[in-house]
């Protein structure tokens, strides 16, 4: 990789490792992957259930250690940060997860959902606040008028656009999605994969995608990593991956996908 | 449970029956050791074990049992007992004079653990026995055994000597710390010689089974020398915990579960209201004092003896004995009953002179006297009463502080705080004698140490406490407070005490002791509220029972089921 | 998966339906729908239990009446009078008849309902504040902490209760507060480990995550994130626990480790009247009918919170 | 983790356990005022003839007995009694040996427990099955209404009760004792209508829980007789969780049970327990209450591993424990 | 209840005497506290032929799962099948005494369930599972049926089946699990099998490896009803398909044709929504809004208030109409 290719990544995966000890012994659910985020741009992560996609979100989100390896952010390692400088550098990285219920506070109305990260890192007032929450709900479409009420009385897309609208509260630079549409309905995961288009382009996010859905991953990733037990088999530029898949296994994913239309 | 069936033999007569079954209910047995302190050794005394001497019928005098006669020196420090020669074990062995001795050894020998079972539990003896050097050997002073007033010349001669002359001597033989114990079993199975089959008894009944807490079963001990007298060829033993087990105790008695029983409180109330059961109601007043003892305080209030008077003489104690029933009023800290009583010791009720008194010292009306508390260790209506009645005739605050056990043994002896002042409650009974009553139960010593003032008594608690010093040296500091603190009442009463023990004319002695109490009832650190009674109920078919005022109450010798 | 989209459109305020960012279609607005947290639901199902709803009533009522007690009572607790001594059921001026000291019974019964709620409440409180500071420290920060602070759970938890009762009223005396204090302590254990059990739960969820990522400080996301959301099974436990609160005070007023006479306890008076119990059985059976009355409304008030809380209540 | 290792980890963190706990009670024994010479002479010598309050024999008694030693010493020789199974003498029971008077009333309170819980169950398991099956019938409401009300009442109360009624209202059955299996029957029912409800309950709501599982619907789709169905789907696993809670009812019941073992004049070891702290009987105090410990943690290892023994998951995928597998429902009250 | 001015439902034509499974005007209620019942399954008709597969297709809620679970009699017990008839062999399965349905359920009809490890009992061998409906329903008796579910589970290709049929459920991988869970609806050889989303938890190499299990078994000439929301698994392996939309049909196809030229509005923008490997340069034309709230149905057309070319017209329902052969939508829009 070239130094001015360096410059340009906001944040890396350097050959990180995660074993978790478990009662019955210790599991190794990333192994060895490294991977890049350039600024700007939006990596795909598929691959099978349990072959270490969420587990690498979470290393790259600083919300575990790595047990070996490192993470950059910037050019930083995230080992290096600690308490109070951690939690500033939350603002600068958001996720949304897969569960929009359960990535939801049940107590907090969809207005104060918003607002928690801004009253986390004290920003600005209880209006003002208010304000930005009701604007950021506005943009994912969620009708302000229901900003009162709580994430049960709202349907699983609109509770998934409030959870996109909190990640974005902080003017995050990156996003980590985890397969933020994968319990959605068609109808329903195609509003939130076009929300997640728009706001990509109007806000210049750096992205995460982690999907098991190869279609999804393809639409929304400039490049793709492939992982399958919890190493990266292959990564790629989409298009010429899916066009000209290297590794065995990134092909026998694509065969098993079954196409809708007739083509 | 266990209905022994067979009730129905009728046989009666002296040795008859086959099978004449006593089912009685009784307090919960721990141990079966008559040397120490506990419900067990009551049982042992009613025709387990026998010593040398019984009582009589009524309880007043002794009469021959292991030992056939005595003789009595003439400066009735000498007795000389005479088994008699027919007397056995249960399995078999004649009862010599050696085994009381090796008795008495036991009971006198400190206790360790290494002593054949006689642990930390409190030992039975009753010091007032007045067994030569038997209190000096028991507290470790002496170590050689020759110097204990016990010999055994020969099997059937058996010598005890006395300190001082003791009239009430013979009467203490039949307290069960004087019981004979089958020493070689002891020595030879020192964990389980009280376990059946191991327990060796030479009283009417032999032990057959026990479980604690629950039941004990005895039979007839074929071995007893005079069983031909013994009509009941089983006991059958219900042990309950009357606290625990209040409110239905009576139900085993009126279900037929058992033929006799103690029973207290409402149920006597319940048995009385009842034509049919309160002819098997059976009543027998004890030598039990209720009383109470002044606690020392920072807060002086009490150290007026007008105070105290005052809180005596304004209470109601008619009514105070109807509270329980069988209770009568208790006028004097010796019990009516206690040979030699007299009319002169008895307190009278005087409201107007307890409020005068009250404002005398400094208290009209009961203003400015701190809440007067009694201290309990168990829930008792007669505390409630007494409370009451302070409250309300006298108008002064008044409550009852019933603690737990421990707390109560505790707080006795302690220095309360200086908005606490009052009494501990207690019962206490003893040899119904004016030498017992009089010094020995609450003693000139603890007149003296309870007229001590809440600050000197403090100063001997800290001595006592100060593991550093001398003994010798804190003895001393401590003698000599009570030397300069002590009231002069009582050390009147001690002096009157001295002199009644020396004295070997029984009317002086009696007047002597009657004058020692006199002046400790005026002291009003102690003073006596009720005077208890006990109450059975009885199937008619059970006769012969000789109910006595003693802890024990009856002998199972005599009794007949018919 | 699909649990949760059914349960969502099964919640979904009539006619709510969502503004598209693009595409400016008609949607019919419904009028506003009313803004129903967790535990505004929560009430609302509770609400429709009828049987939890009148022992909650009943409950209300019992507090009232403890607290009205020197109103409602007819004689002070301990107004002795001799000449009434364990007079049963409908005698002159007292209704339930008096005790072994002529007390009235209906009198002492009330106050001692008083004693039976300060104790209960103020053990239970106790037992809660305690049982959340262990278990949300133990659930939350893991490790180390977490080990230790579940140990100590355990042994306590391995003790024996009465032992507790014993010395704390031994050394703080026959009141209310050891009372509540010795009771307090017994009920602890268990709850703080079902706070902590709770709390591993709740920290799985994404929202703590979510919370985390979002730069939110421990204590943060323990007492505004995992707090609120532990309390509804909390709240279970804590109604199931007020009777037995009651029952433990009862039992050590058997001990003799109750509140200190003449201050009536229902289980004072319990032991009281037991012993009285075939001379006077009136003397056991208000304050038993009065014990039970309580320790059925309070569990089944627990039972309705309970189900009040359970997801699955909507679908019913 | 093999079940060896799962076992020694246990054992281990059990002995530990055990050790803490005798500390803290020995401690907190040490706070408790009064002393058993004392509390004797007021509680059995009270009535004593001729026994004496006097201040000199007051001395001399704790002098001769007053503990002398340091307390750690103390403990040490506590502990050595409990390792070797030889504490030692009783204060109270005075010549006969703590572990002696363990050994001999725990089998009874043990046994009185086994079989209280068993007729618990009895009672619990069919009633909380019809409860479930008609959920929100008047049957399910009747049953759980009994069941509660067993619950609300104390058990020395239904005990007193049950002697007013069998015994001495209608003369069917001996009051007390402890040697007929007539004797059994009282205490047993009135040991075992309190857990009934709680267990009952506990049924309930866990048979509720499995009733709505997808494999119970599974096995109705293939065709299963609907008892069956509830007996070896349903039923099985939802009696699973119930073992936690049987665990330490039956912990508490074996250690005994103070009121109704004095009521029923039974020689079980919750009354020896109880006198023993009233009296300040150290070594026996301090016996039951490790040998409670002892039990209660036994039991829960116990619990663990009949979790293993019914639960396959458990056993054999190394899990020995119960947190994971278990419901994050909320408990019932135990 | 056929109501007279119904047509014959056209699923498979009436050539063949009668189809294996036929539904008409299924209708299914839940009972709630304090409202009306709700429809969650509101006059459902469909055929299902011999040797064919059916797919329900239809966002989460529309009613698929209720609709199969009351045709098996199945359902939660709040659950009741108002209306309609399910002829199976010549017997309506609704109006069949429990006991007699329960002869039907498990050896003419079986259910595969969307998960397995929820739809298996987790404390019982395979071996146990595997058997019981040939024990229940007499088949064989144990020994030979353990021989039988040896081979059923070999037959859905899981390795040494000697092995793992002494294995309890969560031993097995998700994939493993889901065989098996087809073995267990397979072994007594019904002829229609009912399978509620199989393939949602498994990943998608999996997933083909299922599909083409169940595509053998369709070769036997079992009839297969396959729920399911992805479209690319209807047209892989079904023939004909059936749309629902809060809790009715709203069309009726075969359904290549209906992938390739869907008529109602909903399954227009259901294909519209949905993302395919290749189709990145199409844009994504989701559906607005989100499926109606059964509690409150909204009057007319339940699709009206998503629909990009609602008229006024669909202010009143339009039926299930024919709109060419073989194909029926219910939109006034696919008639015109
Ligand atoms: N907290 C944890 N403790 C122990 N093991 C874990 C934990 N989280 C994940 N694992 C294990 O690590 C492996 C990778 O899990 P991960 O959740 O990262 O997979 P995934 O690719 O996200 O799968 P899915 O598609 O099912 O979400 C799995 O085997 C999982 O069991
Ligand atoms: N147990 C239940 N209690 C009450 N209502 C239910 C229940 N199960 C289903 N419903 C209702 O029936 C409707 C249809 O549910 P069904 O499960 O058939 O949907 P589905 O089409 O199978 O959805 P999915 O794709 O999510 O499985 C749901 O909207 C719901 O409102
Ligand atoms: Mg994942
Ligand atoms: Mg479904
Ligand atoms: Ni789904």
């Amino acid at each position: 990789m070239s130094p001015t290719e360096m410059a340009d990544v906001l944040i890396a995966a350097e050959d990180v490792t995660k074993i978790y000890d478990t009662r019955a012994g210790p599991v190794t659910a990333v192994d060895g992957v490294s991977v890049q985020v350039r600024r700007g741009e939006t990596l795909g992560v598929v691959g099978e259930s349990g072959s270490g996609k969420s587990t690498l979100a979470r290393l790259l989100m600083g919300l575990q250690p790595p047990t070996d390896g490192r993470i950059v952010f910037g050019d930083r390692d995230l080992a290096s940060y600690r308490g109070k400088e951690m939690r500033r550098l939350r603002q600068r990285m958001q996720m949304v997860f897969q569960s929009p219920l359960g990535s939801l506070l049940p107590h907090f109305s969809a207005a104060a959902a918003v607002m928690e990260p801004l009253r986390v890192h004290g920003r600005g007032t209880k209006q003002s606040r208010r304000q930005r929450a009701i604007e950021l709900l506005e943009l994912v479409g969620v009708n302000p008028d229901f900003a009162d009420l709580y994430p049960t009385q709202f349907s699983g897309g609109q509770q998934q656009r409030i959870a996109i609208a909190r990640a974005l509260a902080l003017e995050p630079e990156l996003l980590v999605c985890d397969e933020p549409t994968s319990s959605l309905d068609v109808s329903i995961q195609a509003q939130i994969l076009a929300l997640l288009e728009n706001l990509k382009d109007q806000l210049g996010l750096s992205c995460v995608f982690i999907s098991h859905n190869l279609a999804v991953v393809e639409r929304l990733a400039d490049r793709v990593a492939v992982m399958s037990s919890g190493t990266v088999v292959e990564t790629g530029d989409t298009e010429q991956l899916f066009a000209d898949p290297q590794h065995p296994y990134t092909r026998k994913l694509l065969d098993a996908v079954l196409p809708v239309t007739s083509a | 449970g266990m209905t022994g069936g067979g009730t129905e033999d009728a046989a009666g007569g002296t040795g008859g029956g086959k099978d004449a079954v006593l089912r009685m209910t009784f307090t919960t047995v721990e141990v079966l050791d008559p040397q120490l302190i506990t419900n067990g050794m009551w049982i042992l005394s009613r025709g387990i074990l026998e010593g040398l001497v019984v009582q009589n019928e009524a309880g007043t005098d002794v009469v021959p049992a292991v030992a056939e006669k005595w003789d009595i020196s003439d400066d009735a420090l000498t007795y000389t007992f005479h088994l008699r020669k027919d007397a056995k074990w249960s399995n078999g062995d004649p009862v010599v004079a050696k085994d009381f001795e090796r008795t008495l050894k036991r009971l006198f020998t400190p206790s360790g653990k290494a002593s054949g079972g006689t642990t930390m539990g409190q030992n039975s003896y009753q010091p007032t026995t007045g067994i030569k050097g038997a209190l000096e050997f028991l507290a470790g002073g002496s170590k050689d055994w020759n110097s204990v007033g016990v010999k055994a010349p020969s099997d059937n001669e058996l010598v005890l000597e006395l300190d001082t002359p003791n009239p009430d001597f013979l009467l203490a033989l039949t307290h069960p710390a004087m019981l004979p114990l089958h020493m070689d079993t002891v020595e030879k199975k020192p964990d389980d010689w009280q376990k059946p089959p191991n327990f060796v008894a030479n009283g009417a009944f032999a032990v057959k089974d026990f479980v604690p807490n629950s039941s004990l079963q005895l039979v007839r001990n074929d071995k007893y020398w005079d069983v031909k007298q013994v009509s009941l060829s089983r006991i059958e033993v219900q042990q309950v915990d009357a606290g625990a087990a209040a409110g239905t105790v009576t139900v085993p008695y009126e279900n037929n579960e058992t033929d006799l029983l103690p029973i207290t409180d409402a149920d006597v109330l319940r048995f009385q209201k009842d034509p049919k059961l309160a002819k098997e109601l059976k009543q027998i007043d004890t030598y039990s004092v209720a009383y109470l003892a002044t606690l020392r305080s920072q807060n002086p209030a009490l150290e007026d003896v007008r105070v105290r008077q005052a809180l005596s003489i304004s209470l109601d104690r008619k009514t105070l004995a109807g509270v329980s029933p069988g209770g009568r009023p208790g006028l004097s800290l010796p019990h009516d009953r206690v040979a030699g009583w007299d009319k002169s010791l008895a307190v009278t009720e005087d409201l107007a002179k307890a409020k005068k008194l009250l404002a005398e010292a400094g208290f009209p009306g009961g203003k400015g006297l701190p809440k007067v508390r009694i201290l309990a260790g168990v829930e008792s209506p007669l505390v409630d009463a007494i409370v009451d009645q302070w409250q309300n005739r006298l108008g002064i605050e008044a409550a009852a502080d019933i603690v737990e056990a421990g707390v109560y043994v505790e707080r006795r002896w302690a220095v309360q705080k200086k908005d606490y002042v009052g009494f501990y409650f207690g019962t206490f009974a003893g040899l119904p004698t004016l030498p017992t009553y009089v010094g020995a139960l609450w003693s000139p010593a603890d007149i003296a140490n309870f007229s001590l003032p809440g600050k000197v008594w403090q100063q001997m608690l800290d001595l006592d406490a100060d593991k550093k010093m001398d003994p010798a040296v804190a003895a001393k500091r401590k003698a000599a407070l009570i030397k300069k603190y002590s009231s002069a009442g009582s050390k009147e009463m001690a002096d009157l005490v001295a002199q009644a023990g020396k004295e070997l004319d029984d009317e002086k002695r009696r007047q002597l002791y009657l004058q020692a109490a006199r002046v400790r009832e005026d002291q009003y650190l102690y003073f006596s509220v009720s005077w208890l009674g006990s109450f059975f109920a009885v199937r008619p078919k059970i006769s012969g029972l000789q109910l006595r005022r003693y802890p024990d109450f009856f002998y199972f010798k005599p009794l007949h089921v018919a | 998966m699909d649990t949760i989209a059914n349960s969502q459109s099964i919640d979904a305020p009539a006619g709510l339906t969502e503004v598209e960012p693009t595409a400016a279609t008609a949607t019919i607005r419904a009028p506003r729908a009313h803004a129903r947290g967790p535990f505004g639901r929560a009430w609302d199902r509770f609400r429709r239990n009828r049987l939890a709803l009148i022992s909650l009533i009943v409950c209300g009522l019992l507090v009232l009446t403890a607290v009205a007690a020197p109103l409602l009572a007819p004689y002070h607790y301990a107004a002795t009078d001799y000449q009434q001594q364990l007079v049963g059921f409908g005698a002159d001026g007292h209704p339930l008849g008096t005790d072994q000291l002529g007390r009235d019974i209906l009198s002492r019964t009330l106050y001692g309902l008083r004693t039976a709620l300060i104790v209960a409440f103020g053990a239970e409180l106790f037992a809660l504040l305690l049982a959340l500071l262990i278990g949300l420290t133990a659930g939350y920060r893991g490790g180390r902490v977490e080990q230790g602070l579940m140990a100590f759970t355990d042994i306590m938890y391995a003790f024996p209760s009465y032992l507790f009762a014993i010395v704390m009223v031994a050394v703080l005396g026959r009141s209310i507060f050891a009372l509540v204090i010795a009771i307090g302590i017994a009920g602890w254990v268990t709850q703080s480990r079902l706070v902590r059990a709770q709390v591993m739960t709740i920290k799985e969820r994404e929202y703590v995550e979510a919370a985390r990522a979002s730069g939110a400080s421990a204590p943060t996301i323990a007492v505004r994130y995992i707090l609120p959301n532990a309390l509804g099974p909390m709240l279970v436990t804590s109604s199931f626990a007020i009777p037995a609160a009651i029952a433990a005070e009862a039992g050590l007023g058997l001990l003799g480790l109750g509140v200190q006479p003449p201050t009536p306890s229902w289980g004072g008076m319990i032991s009281e009247g037991t012993r009285y119990l075939l001379a006077a059985p009136h003397m056991l059976v208000a304050p038993a009918a009065f014990f039970a009355l309580a320790m059925l409304a309070f569990t089944w008030v627990g039972d309705g919170i309970r189900d009040a809380f359970d997801p699955r209540g909507d679908q019913r | 983790m093999g079940f060896a290792k799962y076992l020694g980890i246990r054992l281990v963190r059990l002995i530990l356990s055990l050790i803490a706990v005798s500390v803290i009670t020995f401690g907190l024994l040490q706070l408790a005022p009064g002393n058993f010479a004392d509390i004797s002479r007021v509680t059995s010598g009270a009535t004593s003839i001729g026994g004496t309050g006097t201040e000199s024999m007051l001395a001399e008694t704790q002098a001769r007995y007053g503990s002398d030693v340091p307390v750690w010493q103390q403990y040490l020789t506590f502990m050595k009694g409990l390792v070797t199974w030889d504490m030692g003498p009783s204060y109270r029971y005075a010549g006969r040996g703590v572990e002696e008077i363990i050994g001999s009333a725990f089998p009874v309170s043990a046994s009185l427990a086994l079989i209280s819980v068993g007729l618990a169950l009895l009672i619990a398991v069919p009633a909380g099955i019809i409860a479930a099956l008609r959920q929100n019938s008047v049957v399910d409401h009747g049953t759980m209404f009994l069941v509660t009300l067993g619950h609300a009442l104390p058990n020395y109360l239904i005990a007193a009760f049950l002697i007013l009624l069998f015994t001495a209202e209608l003369g069917w059955l001996p009051s007390s004792g402890w040697s007929t299996p007539q004797n059994l029957i009282l205490p047993v029912i009135a040991l075992a209508l309190g857990p009934a409800a709680v267990l009952a309950r506990y049924v309930r709501s866990s048979m509720l829980e499995t009733l709505r599982e997808e494999y119970v619907t599974a096995a109705l789709a293939k065709g299963g007789p609907q008892a069956v169905v509830i007996i070896r789907h349903a039923l099985r696993n939802s009696l699973i969780p119930l073992v936690t809670v049987v665990g330490p009812q039956l912990a508490a019941l074996m250690t005994g049970t103070v009121f109704v073992e004095a009521l029923f004049r039974i020689p079980g070891l919750g009354y020896y327990a109880a006198t023993a702290a009233a009296s300040r009987d150290m070594p026996l105090l301090m016996g039951t209450v490790m040998f409670f410990a002892v039990i209660l943690m036994l039991m829960n290892l116990l619990v663990d591993l009949t979790y293993g023994l019914i639960d396959p998951r458990v056993r054999t995928q190394g899990r020995w424990t119960r947190s994971r597998i278990r419901k994050a429902s909320t408990p019932q009250p135990a | 209840m056929i109501t007279a001015e119904r047509e014959q439902p056209i699923g498979r034509p009436a050539a063949q005497d009668e189809p294996l499974l036929r539904v008409t005007d299924l209708r299914t209620e839940f009972r709630r506290d304090h409202a009306d019942p709700l429809r969650a399954v509101d006059g459902v008709s469909f055929d299902v032929g011999r040797g064919r597969a059916l797919a329900i297709v239809g966002e989460s809620g529309s009613g698929k799962s209720v609709t199969v679970r009351s045709l098996m009699r199945v359902l939660p017990r709040t659950a009741r099948t108002t209306d309609g008839h399910a002829m199976f062999g010549g017997r309506d399965l609704l109006a069949l005494s429990s006991r007699a349905m329960r002869r039907v359920q498990g050896r003419e009809i079986s259910m595969v369930f969307q998960n397995a490890m929820e739809a298996m009992n987790p404390t019982l061998t395979l071996e146990r599972q595997l058997t019981e409906p040939l024990i229940w329903h007499g088949i064989c008796n144990r020994i030979d049926a353990r021989q039988r579910a040896i081979q059923a589970l070999g037959d859905v290709g899981i390795p040494e089946p000697e092995r793992r049929v002494k294995v309890y459920p969560f031993q097995l991988s998700g994939g493993m699990r889901q065989r098996a869970m087809i073995a267990m609806a397979m072994i007594t050889e019904p002829s229609l099998l009912i399978a509620d989303e199989p393939t949602t938890a498994v990943d998608v190499t999996v997933q083909r490896q299922i599909l083409d299990l169940l595509a053998a078994q369709k070769e036997r000439g079992t009839g297969v009803i396959m729920i399911t929301h992805d479209l690319g698994v209807a047209r892989y392996f079904c023939d004909d398909a059936v749309v629902m939309y809060a809790g009715r049909v709203v069309e009726r196809a075969p359904v290549r044709d209906l992938l390739d030229r869907p008529h109602h509005p909903y399954s227009q923008g259901l294909l519209a929504s949905s993302v395919e490997v290749g189709g990145r340069e199409r844009p994504l034309e989701p559906i607005p809004g989100s499926p109606p709230d059964l509690a409150h149905r909204p009057e007319g057309c339940p699709f009206r208030p998503r629909c990009a070319q609602a008229e006024d017209r669909c202010a009143e329902e339009q039926q299930l109409i024919m709109v060419s052969p073989g194909r029926e939508a219910a939109c006034w829009k696919a008639t015109a």
